[in-house]
């Protein structure tokens, strides 16, 4: 797989935790990709933190509407049913758990599902945007991403990066395999059949509990 | 009670060492024009408190640019390298809140509240310094009230009172910060007349906005 | 997903003890034909949260005199005097809270947060039993969240998706209340097909309501 | 004067307390009047708590719109340029400080500016609807009222009835005087020329500070 089909593997895995109705919201970067993937006969309205419930595909060029963008900045859409607010109700719906879901990258998780996404001292500081208030109050946190950078961990036992949030991760979908954060540890649920348990292991700090009913990540 | 000034009555009411309400997310319902004549003003010493600070060319990211902020409140800076390199290297104190206390935060100093307790940041860097608070066995931050001297803000139309609405994703932090600055300049691409808005669907009621800019289109 | 639900169906969501929150303001906005339907169905001993108890004969009141609530929290109850015949024989607990502090109270449930510190009620009864707060040199109380099991609430119109749009004073405590319960039911005077209302103009947007009852117009 | 007409001078007098552009919120009763009395070559516009700004007069019978009423649940009408909004923005309104002058009755006022206008309790419960929001929030409380009760003083040197809100009252108008709070105590500055200042020290609990300048009532 190129890093392409890779990501894509990964976003349509994470598409299909999905269900009827559900509203949510995907980080930028590879997150955004689980929108090409919505598993069909179902419907999800995606949420953009800068203020609407709605989030449709980029314009053709001659159709741009520069006053709605999404959380990135980008031109977007917004699909019939959708509406407009401002960042105070965009974050009670996101802080109140109305979110059904949230998709985000992160540099570290850990087995306590603590993540850390936002910073690296003196290298890179960002802000955590909207990131903290979704870990917190959506009703389910899947991070999505390659499984160890530059191969090295991201998957470890302790995070040491500052955190995004403690706790606050339930599911992670890499290339390699889809992870449960349980209160034992990750557990490995479903494997890509193009690696070994051992493969996944060795590309993981922490000890990874197998699921005795271990299954083909498609 | 005539709120419509010119552009230039509306720049002479941000003096230097100014707090500084900016609206708008990564430039998109950001009060462009006014922006512009902020940088060419040259006022300084200001704080800024903002979503984010935009792109070097594009947004209140261009008051970065022109070095007119001593400390800067936001989310997100990561869009602007300006904004990283004057707080690595010390130029420019940056806090950096999370986006939805940033939002209670505002809207608390508007509204009239000496603050919310919020779940966000909990066990992390943000929650430093802060007063912890456990209400019905949950802890929270308390965080405190925003407010500003001046507020500029972007409205798609005002009617002449200062009636508000707005189109698409441009609302974002302009309506929180109508309410929680001293002076508040509204910058609406069209200004119609009194009547002209209907009263179900106005966003932001006039009684927030101290003045109204017509024109400088958003986008 | 199809939120639309008949009224009966509507009824069998509040259970007996259950925390009701309800919609209007002197039953101006109050979803009047789920109210006539709860006091047939005489289910009983629930906790009312609502702005004021209405009148006798008229919106949440006509359930204060079927004696189904065992709780009352509002910020008046002036206009039906059996709430306060109830109140002064201790057959029901009446919690008086400020108006605009209900309001904080029940939009921090719907938003996620801990509650709020408000000034309003300082140096007043309303102080009993709560936390005092110093913020930037002033006091302030402390109020909790206030949340619900089943919010049954009013609109004057309704998308199939559970969009809501108000025409004139029926807003009130409508849209603060959509978000604050385990489950909302909104009565809609009328339902409009998906896409029929602009997104510029909605004022709840459809993620807090979980079910939809078309009719009973409101007044 | 009749109860009308002394209700109609108090209301008279207060209303030249406003200006130009004010956001006024009025009681319900006698403050209510206030808006017949608004003083010619200025616009005021009245907010009503239950959820706009604008309020109009009651409608022509056939033109009730029963979806649009004052806070005391009576048919009004919204005026050009007038917005709806829901129960938090309105409060926001008036407890941020937007609202220029807030105009009261009440049971009781003491020489520190207490106020007393919810409760007698065991007798009259009613609640505090937004009286204490407003007594808070508005930039100039004024309290309107008869002078006294069936005899008994309600300005008094200390309330005795449970306050609506500590140090709140600016200024009182009543159809024997106006009367400023000040730090030193109720001071009068006009009074009615149907009254000596000894008839209205007699109805008054407080001892009266007498402005140097004492104007006649009009």
């Amino acid at each position: 797989m190129d890093k392409q089909q890779m990501q894509e593997f990964i976003a349509r895995r994470v598409a299909k935790e999905l269900h009827d109705g559900d509203v949510v919201n995907l980080g930028i970067g590879l997150p955004t990709l689980v929108a090409n993937f919505v598993p069909e006969g179902i419907s999800v309205d995606f949420q953009s933190e800068n203020g609407f419930i709605g989030l449709g595909p980029a314009p053709a060029e001659d159709q741009v509407d520069l006053c709605i963008s999404n959380a990135g900045g980008q031109p977007v859409t917004i699909c019939e049913g959708g509406v407009f607010f401002d960042s105070a109700i965009s974050f009670g719906i996101i802080r109140g758990g109305h979110v059904s879901a949230t998709v985000l990258g992160a540099l570290q998780v850990d087995e306590k599902g603590n993540i850390a996404n936002y910073m690296i001292p003196g290298k890179m500081v960002p802000g955590m945007g909207g990131a903290m208030d979704l870990l917190i109050g959506a009703k389910k946190v899947i991070v999505a991403m390659e499984h160890t950078v530059k191969g090295n961990h991201k998957l470890l036992k302790e995070c040491n990066l500052p955190l995004t949030a403690p706790a606050a991760v339930d599911l992670i979908v890499t290339e390699m395999g889809v992870i449960e954060v349980t209160p034992e540890g990750f557990k490995l649920i479903e494997i890509n059949p193009e690696y070994t348990v051992e493969d996944v292991q060795a590309a993981t700090e922490a000890t990874l509990i197998i699921a005795d009913d271990l299954k083909d990540m498609q | 009670m005539n709120k419509r000034i010119s552009i230039e009555e509306a720049l002479n009411l941000v003096k230097d060492g100014d707090t500084l309400m900016v609206g708008g997310f990564l430039a998109v319902g950001t009060p462009e024009a006014l922006i512009d004549g902020l940088v060419e003003k040259g006022v300084k010493d200001l704080t800024l408190i903002c979503n984010d600070t935009g792109f070097p060319e594009k947004g209140v990211g261009k008051m970065v640019v022109a070095k007119q902020f001593k400390k800067i409140i936001a989310s997100h800076v990561g869009t602007n390298r300006e904004t990283g390199r004057q707080m690595n290297e010390g130029e420019t104190e940056v806090v950096l809140v999370p986006q939805g206390t940033l939002a209670e935060q505002i809207r608390a100093a508007g509204f009239g509240l000496g603050g919310v307790l919020t779940p966000t940041g909990m066990g992390t860097e943000v929650e430093k310094g802060k007063e912890i608070i456990e209400v019905q066995g949950k802890k929270y931050l308390l965080e405190e009230p925003l407010s500003a001297d001046v507020a500029i803000i972007y409205a798609t139309m005002a009617d002449e009172k200062g009636n508000l609405v707005f189109h698409g994703s441009t609302r974002n932090f302009n309506t929180l910060m109508a309410a929680a600055a001293k002076t508040t300049i509204v910058l609406a691409d069209k200004v119609v007349p009194v009547g002209a808005l209907n009263p179900n669907s106005v966003i932001v009621p006039a009684v927030f906005i101290d003045y109204i800019v017509e024109g400088g289109a958003n986008g």
